[in-house]
């Protein structure tokens, strides 16, 4: 069991109606943490629109999820 | 995060940092002096300001929101990138966060090099990779009363 | 020269002047405050600077020497041909004359558009266009005690 | 016998060792009055190398010497 904090942004914390959690995950990869999420808070974007963080930095969707470690759904970016 | 080795704090330089988040409306007449360097022959600069009107709506405000730790390491490997891409001296950017107003700075790009091909060509690949990279929101409101978070197909 | 109608004097608003020539230091940020507009998206601005080097030589100083009644034709020729070969909003220049030190201001260019590809092509078009034809002369004065014009090669 | 008023800039005012001068020229063009001052003064350029200006604005050549303008001789440029 994986133990993470999950940050939430734009319109996705809108629909998690929160900026943050803490999760317990026995997801293999970020794919499948984000889709366990998905189901959780009803995420209307797919995971193909989004990219994923950990830590402050881009990572892969088939990094496993690292104890203690920060992720973030990346909705796509609208800055500049 | 400040790269001060504790042995010797006064005579080691902190890490430089190329990129900022500004909470409040940022001078450009400062961050362009902050330039300033005798081996400058060519400044070129870019700025966002919030319009009136985005896609045919009227908007009447936005609010920027930024994973600022993720959008500080990004700001500087766009800035590192862009240095080590092109013949530049320096390049320096700031992006808002918060709420702004019609009118109001969103995002300044500035870049100095000895000739002006390098300036607008590094100037232009920062700004572009801002926006597609920064992890940062616009969340616009518009005259009809509606607002929404923008999120473009990348 | 100002196209002012002598019946109202103060309908009238006096005819645009987009270029213009400065025997003293200038200030960006008044000229950039200038062009702030509401439908502004993209402010693109480059700007020249004195560099301690030209050519492999160091530069100690130099005079700029304008045809003046020429410069501010051309100076207006090249800004109306901007905004009608863009989409821009506006474009402003200014450029210095007389004597100017390392590090000092040359020559700056305002762009304001909806949107930064029109603001960073007219601006990149106006400074080229000014390099190629303004009647504007570079004194060079040289470490060694050698001075110079510049008139390279069209 | 047309009367013009001739301005020289830069390395031409040097050579010349004047800005400007009162011309009479019977000279056909502008091409042939850059002649005749060249002439008197020894200028370095060729022709071929400058540009014409008259009353403010670029001119040709071949443009006949206008009677009381003011005609500049422009040697290649270098500000920005």
């Amino acid at each position: 069991m994986t133990h993470a904090t999950v940050l939430y942004f734009a319109s996705l914390r809108d629909a998690a109606r929160i900026d943050a959690e803490a999760v317990q995950t026995q997801a293999a990869d970020l794919a499948a943490l984000y889709a366990e999420l998905q189901q959780r808070h009803g995420f209307p974007m797919a995971r193909e629109q989004l990219r994923v963080a950990v830590d402050g930095a881009f990572a892969r969707w088939q990094d496993a999820p690292r104890d203690g470690s920060e992720i973030a759904f990346i909705p796509p970016v609208s800055g500049g | 995060m400040a790269a001060r080795s504790p042995s010797s704090p006064r005579s080691v330089v902190a890490e430089v940092k190329r990129f900022h988040l500004s909470e409040t409306p940022f001078d450009t007449a400062t961050l362009r002096a902050q330039l300033l360097d005798a081996r400058v022959g060519a400044y070129a600069s870019f700025e966002g300001w919030v319009r009136e009107e985005n896609d045919g709506r009227q908007v009447h405000g936005l609010r920027y929101e930024a994973y600022a730790a993720l959008a500080r390491t990004e700001g500087e490997r766009i800035l590192a990138q862009a240095l080590e891409q092109f013949d530049i001296l320096d390049a320096h950017c700031v992006h808002r966060t918060g709420d702004l107003a019609i009118g109001e700075l969103a995002v300044w790009v500035g870049v100095t090099a000895g000739h002006r091909d390098a300036a607008f060509a590094a100037c232009r690949f920062i700004i572009d990779a801002i926006k597609a990279d920064m992890p940062i929101w616009k969340h616009e409101r518009y005259a009809d009363g509606d607002s929404t978070w923008l999120h473009p197909p990348q």
